[in-house]
C-alpha cells in the first residue's frame, strides 16, 4: 500500500469505522452435535468454530497430571481460508498462536477439578480477515461454558493497532498488513491480562493507550458473549426438531 | 470396556428397530435424513459448499491456482483432492496428517469428480507443459453425525458448480465460471438385520460394519463404486444397492442441483 | 493410446487372450524363512511377495482389542516395481489399497480366537502391471493360511474391466490406463463378496455383467490358490537341503 | 512425583526470599546475572556470537546465502530465524523438531530483528523477481539456566552486527558488512510473590508461571511483546514491566553492543 | 523375558559348537551358505538381482533416470542408494523410514559403489551442469536368515553389472550397458568365542555381538571398511579379518561375478 | 583439487604438520551446568560440544532392558557448523555416526550397573573441519567421566588417512575431500578397537600401516583426555563465583 495511502478519511476508517469500534460481531453457541460444548464467531471476515471436548481421558498416558487436568489447544486454518491456498496442518505460525491462546485460556480454567484428564480445545479458522487468534480465543471461551467445563469467568479478547500513527481497535487486514503495529489481547471481566502480544512500533505511551483501547474492545465482546450463552440455554429448552426432505 | 458394552446395547437396539421395519430416528429406510446445502458460503474461496446431512455437517472449498502440469499429462489441468478429519468434528477423529479413513473418503470423492469427467481439465490447460488451473478441493468436516462420505460429495460437487477461475487475479484474462459437465452423486448404503438402510446416521454406521457406496453419473452410469468397513456383502445385496443409488443420486441431483 | 487403436483383434486380446481370460497365475506358498506364513505370485508381469507375521503381540498397547485380534496390512511397492522409480514409502494409494485389502480378509479370519493379538500381513509389489491389489490379497489369502492362522476359508480377488464398451476379466496394463473402467472384487468361494471398488463409466447392466465376469475370475483362482496350498503340505514331508558353495 | 514435590519446595524456598526482599543468588529484584559476549567465534557462518547469562549459554549463528524471494515481496531479502533446543541443553529438552517453546523463541527473536527494522531487507536483493540474500539466524541453546530469551535476542542481534554478506564466494562482488539500522534488545521479567523480577533463572522460571518479554528498538520503541506461561498479568504490572524493560535493554545496548 | 533366555541359551549351544571346531549347520569357519544369483528379474528396473544366501534372500533394483546434478559436482552422475528392511522380511524390521541399521546397510553398500570407482560417473552426464544419469540403486530385504550386508553388496554390483541406461525411453539416443570398472565385493566376518566365522546366520549374529565388513576391489585394494555393533576387536583379529575377507571376495567375485 | 597440486612440500603437509601429527587438540571438562557430564574439544577446526545425561528413567519405557542400561548417543551438526547452511535436524549421515559412534562407547560403560534405565549422550558440532566423529568420540568419552558414569576405562579417536600414496595421521578438510582414503578409528587405552570404519582405497600393507598410525594418534589423544579431566577435578575444589555485570 502506498505510503499516501491514508487509513483514515475525516476520521473514519476505510471500512466505515470510528478508531475505537469494533468490526460486527456474531455469536452462536452450541452449533455442533458431536462436540461437547462448540461456538461458531463471525468478526468481521473472520468465520471461526470452536469445539471442547472433556474432560475426558489423556492419551497417551504420559501427559498425565496427577493434580490436575491438562489443556490443550489447536489452532487450525482451513487450505481455503485465506487468499492463497494454505497447506493442511500445523506450520510454526499455528503452533504459536495455538501456544498463546492455550496460555489464555488456561487461568481460567478449573483444572484442578478433574486429575489426570484433558480438555481439548479446537479451532477451526473456515475464513480469515485479521484477528483470527482472537476470534478464535472468544469462540473457544463460549465453547467451554457450553461443554459445562468448570470456569472462573470468560475470558474475552480483541486486539489494538496502530495507524497512521494512531491507536484503533480490531484491525481488518489491510490495517494489519500495511499499519504500524498490532497488540492483540485477551482478559478476564476483572482485567486480568492473559494474553498479550505486541508487533510494530509503539511508544511507552502509545503502548498503553493500545492496551486500554483493546481492553474497551474486550467488555464489548464479553457481552455479546454472555448474550450468546444466554440464547443458546434459551434454546436448549425448546424442542429440537428432525426430519427429512429425500 | 463401556464403550463396548454401550456399541453391543445400541446394536442390538437397532436390530431389534430393524426386526419391526424401524429406524431409531423414524425414517424409512431408503430415506435420507434432511439436507440442506448453501453455496458461496467461503469468500476467501472460488467455491464452496457447507452441507447439513441431519446433524452431519460438512464444508468443502474449492480453489484455483496455477501451477505446473503433471508430467504425463502437460497440457491437462490438475485436481487434488484432501479432506481433513480435523478433531473438532468427532471423538473418534485425531490431529495429524489424514488417517485412512480420511484419505479413502477424499480419493473416493476425487474418483467421482474425475471418473465422472465431470471436470473438463482440457480447458483448465493455461500454457501447455508449463502452466495449469490446479483444482483443490478441501473437505472440511465439521460434525461427523455419520454418512459424511455423501455430505463431502454433495459438497464437492456443489462447490465446483459454483466455482469461478480467478484468472484476472492472475492477469490471465476475465474471471470465467468453471466449466462442471456432469454431476457425479454419491449414495451410500449399509446392510444390517438383512434390510438395507440408505444415509446411515454414527449409530447404524457402528452398528452395521460394512457400507456400500455407489456413484452415479447424470445419465445415470456407475462411475465409482467402494465396499467400506470389515463385512462382506452378497452379490444380491450390491445389485439391489446399485439399484437404490441410482434412484437416490437421481432425486438428490434433482432437489438439490437444479438438474 | 489413440481413439483409434482397438483393444481387440478378431475378438482377441492385445495380448492374446480372450475376453473372459486370465492372465497366467503362478502362486507357491512357504517362500520365507522368518515369516510365519508367506506366499509368492506371478499374475502376468505383477510379481507380488506376502508375508505373515502372529497371532502375536500388540504394540502399541493401546491397539490391542480386548475380545479379539487386530488385523494389520500393508501394501508397499518396491522402488523399481513401475515406469519411474517410486519413492520408499507408503502414499496415498497405498494407504487406501492396504484399508480395502486388510477389510477384503477380515472378514474370513477367525479373530476373536486371539484376544488381545495382532495377525500382520505384509504384501511388497516387486513388479507391478496392473492389478497388484488383487494379485496381494491373493497371496495374502495363501500366506495367512500357511502361517496356520484359522480362516473360514481363502479369499480369491479379480478385476473386471471395460475396454471398446465390453467387458473383460483381468485387464493389463494398457487395458487399465486406457479402458473405460476398472472393477476389482474379492470374494470367499461361497460367494461373499469382501472387497469391491470401481471406477470408470458401467451402465446399470454392464456393472452386473463386470461382477459375474470378475466372479469368474475369483472362482479360477481360487483353484490355483487350493492347489498351490497343497503342494506346499506335500513339500514339507520332504527334506530341506542345506549346503554351501563358497 | 519427587519432582512436584521438589518443586514445591523450591518454590516455597524462592516466595520466603521474596518476602524479605531476596533473590536465591543474592541480586536485587531488576539485576541481571553476569553477561558476557563473544563474537566471531564460529569462523565457518558468516556472524556469529556466544552468550553467557549467568550459567545460561547460547551460541547464534548467521549464515548469508542466495536464494529465491518470496512472491509477495520480489525484492527483498528474506530472513529466517530457527531455535533448535538440543537436548544437550537441558533435561527438559527433547531431540526432534522444534516443539512448540522453541517456535515461540525463534518467532519472538525474528520479531524483534524484523519489527525494528534492524535489517534493511531492500538493500539484500540481487536481482529482482529472482534472487535476493536469505540471511538464517540460527539459535543453538548450549545450556538452559533460564531466560534464553533474552540470551538468545541479545546473541542475535549480537551476530548480526558483526556478519558479513559473502558475496565474493557466490561471484557477486565484494563481502561487505550486514548493515544493521537498529538494535532491537528483549528484556524478561516475571511476576512473583507480588515482585517482579529481572532475568529469571531457571528455578525462579518455574516458580513463577508468567513472563513479559519487551523489545525495544534503539530509539525507545516498543517493537514487540509477549506474554509467556499459563498466569495472568495486571494491566498495572504490564506499564511497569514495560518500564522496567524499556531501562535494562538501554543498560544491555549500551554495556554490550556499543552504541 | 523368555526371548533373553532363548538367546542365552542359544548362545551357550553356539559357544560350546565353537570349542568342538563346529558350527551350528556344519560349515567350517571360513565357508559361505550357498550362494545363488539371478539378474534380470525385475523387467521394471533396468537392472535387478535376486540373491539367496543360505535361507537370506535380497532383491536389488537399478533405476536409472534423468534429472539434476549436486551442485558441487555438475559434471558427474549421481548415485542414490537405499535399503528398505520392510517387515515382511524379519520380526524385527518395522514399518516406517530406514532406521540406522539400513542407513548403514544402505551407506555401505552405497561406499562400495563409490570408492572402487565402480561407476564412471563422468559418464553418466547428459548436458553439464543440468541434466545427468541418476542411479538409484533400491535394496529390498525379503528374508534376514543373517548377513544381509554381504547379500546385499553382491546383489548391487550384479544388478548394475547386467543395468541398461534407458537413453531411448528419454529420448537420448540409444540404450547403452551401465560401464562398470571395477566390482567390490563385501565380507562379513564375526568373531566368537576366540574364532573368526565368515557369513554369519541370523543365531551366530546375535551371539557375536561384533562384525567387521570388509569391501575389497578386484585388484585387492580395501575400498571400505566398518566395524558394526557394540563389541570390540582386536588389532590381530583386525588385520586377520582383512587378510580372509579379502580371500573371500576374490572367490565370490570369481564364482559369481564372471571375473 | 588438481592432479598436480601435492599434498606435501618437503616432506610437509599443507597446514605445516609432519605426516604423523596431530592438528592442535585442546579439551576441557564440565563447561555445562544443567548436564550431568559435558566436554568441550577443538581438534584443529573442529568445534565439539558432548553433554551426557544419566543413568536416568527410559522414556518411552518399552526400550528399557531388564539386565542393563541402555545407551544413546546423539551427534548433531549445528546449521552453521558447514560451509552451506545444514538444515537443522538428523540426515543420513548422522544417523550413521551416532550408531558408530555409540557402539565405539558402549564397550566400556559398565551398563549392567543400571538395569532398566538410559545413558544419553548428545554431541553438537559447532564448527566443523574434517573429523567430527574422532572428535565427538572424545569428547562424549571425557564427558561420561565427568558425569561418573562407571567405566572400564577411555575410549580415544582418531583418524589416518592417505593422500599422495602416502599414510597421514588425522586428515583435516582438504586432505579428507582430495585424498585417496580416509579410516576413523577409535580404541580403547589397551588397545582394544571400538570402531573402524574406512573408505578410499588402500592396499592390505596401506590397511596396516593406517591402523598403527590412527592407534598412535589415539594414543596422544588419550593423554590429553586424562589431562582434562585431571584439570577438571581440582577446578571443582575451587570456590565458583557468581556475579552481574548489568
Amino acid at each position: 500500500m502506498d505510503e499516501k495511502l491514508s487509513f483514515f478519511k475525516d476520521g473514519i476508517r476505510l471500512d466505515g469505522r470510528r478508531p475505537g469500534e469494533l468490526r460486527p460481531v456474531k455469536i452462536e453457541a452450541g452449533v455442533l452435535k458431536r462436540a461437547d460444548g462448540s461456538c461458531y464467531i463471525e468478526m468481521g471476515g473472520n468465520k471461526v468454530i470452536a469445539a471442547v471436548y472433556g474432560p475426558r481421558e489423556v492419551h497417551p498416558r504420559h501427559l498425565q497430571k496427577v493434580s490436575r487436568a491438562i489443556v490443550r489447544y489447536r489452532y487450525n486454518m482451513a487450505s481455503f481460508s485465506v487468499e492463497e491456498r494454505k497447506r493442511p496442518g500445523p506450520d510454526r505460525r499455528s503452533h504459536e498462536v495455538s501456544k498463546v491462546s492455550r496460555e489464555a485460556l488456561e487461568p481460567v480454567i478449573l483444572t484442578h477439578y478433574f486429575p489426570r484428564s484433558v480438555i481439548d480445545i479446537f479451532v477451526e479458522i473456515l475464513q480469515a480477515d485479521a484477528g483470527t487468534r482472537t476470534a478464535g480465543i472468544n469462540a473457544a471461551s463460549v465453547a467451554l461454558a457450553d461443554a459445562g467445563v468448570p470456569m472462573k469467568c470468560l475470558v474475552s479478547s480483541c486486539a489494538a493497532g496502530k495507524v497512521d500513527g494512531q491507536i484503533i481497535l480490531d484491525p481488518m487486514k489491510d490495517e494489519d498488513n500495511f499499519g504500524e503495529g498490532d497488540m492483540p489481547l485477551a482478559m478476564t471481566p476483572d482485567g486480568e491480562v492473559t494474553l498479550l502480544q505486541a508487533d510494530g512500533r509503539f511508544t511507552v505511551e502509545e503502548t498503553r493507550e493500545a492496551l486500554e483501547t483493546a481492553r474497551k474492545g474486550c467488555e464489548q465482546i464479553y457481552e455479546i458473549q454472555k448474550k450468546a450463552l444466554i440464547d443458546r440455554y434459551s434454546r436448549l429448552e425448546e424442542p429440537e426438531e428432525e426430519g427429512s426432505n429425500v | 470396556m463401556s464403550n463396548n458394552v454401550m456399541s453391543e446395547i445400541k446394536k442390538d437396539y437397532l436390530y431389534h428397530l430393524v426386526m419391526t421395519d424401524e429406524r431409531a430416528d423414524g425414517r424409512s429406510f431408503d430415506q435420507y435424513r434432511e439436507i440442506s446445502l448453501e453455496t458461496g458460503v467461503i469468500k476467501k474461496a472460488d467455491g464452496s459448499a457447507r452441507v447439513r446431512l441431519g446433524n452431519t455437517q460438512v464444508l468443502v472449498g474449492v480453489k484455483i491456482q496455477p501451477g505446473e502440469p503433471y508430467s504425463d499429462s502437460p497440457d491437462r489441468g490438475v485436481i487434488i483432492t484432501n479432506a481433513e478429519l480435523v478433531p473438532l468434528a468427532s471423538p473418534n477423529f485425531e490431529p495429524g496428517p489424514p488417517n485412512e479413513y480420511g484419505i479413502e473418503l477424499a480419493r473416493l470423492v476425487d474418483r467421482g469428480v474425475r471418473e465422472s469427467k465431470s471436470i473438463d481439465l482440457d480447458a483448465l490447460c493455461i500454457v501447455p507443459g508449463q502452466k495449469v488451473w490446479i483444482l483443490f478441493i478441501d473437505i472440511h468436516i465439521l460434525d461427523d453425525c455419520g454418512n459424511i462420505m455423501d455430505a463431502s460429495s454433495l459438497g464437492a460437487i456443489a462447490a465446483l458448480m459454483t466455482a469461478k477461475v480467478p484468472a484476472e487475479q492472475y492477469g490471465l484474462g476475465e474471471d470465467w465460471p468453471l466449466p462442471v459437465r456432469d454431476i457425479p452423486v454419491a449414495t451410500t448404503v449399509v446392510e444390517f438385520g438383512g434390510v438395507l438402510m440408505s444415509d446411515p446416521d454414527t449409530d447404524e454406521e457402528t452398528a452395521a460394519d460394512t457400507k456400500l457406496t455407489v456413484i452415479t453419473t447424470t445419465d445415470g452410469f456407475v462411475c465409482g463404486m467402494q465396499k467400506r468397513g470389515p463385512g462382506p456383502l452378497s452379490m444380491d445385496n450390491i445389485y439391489r444397492i446399485v439399484d437404490i443409488s441410482c434412484e437416490k443420486a437421481k432425486e438428490i441431483r434433482e432437489k438439490f442441483l437444479d438438474v
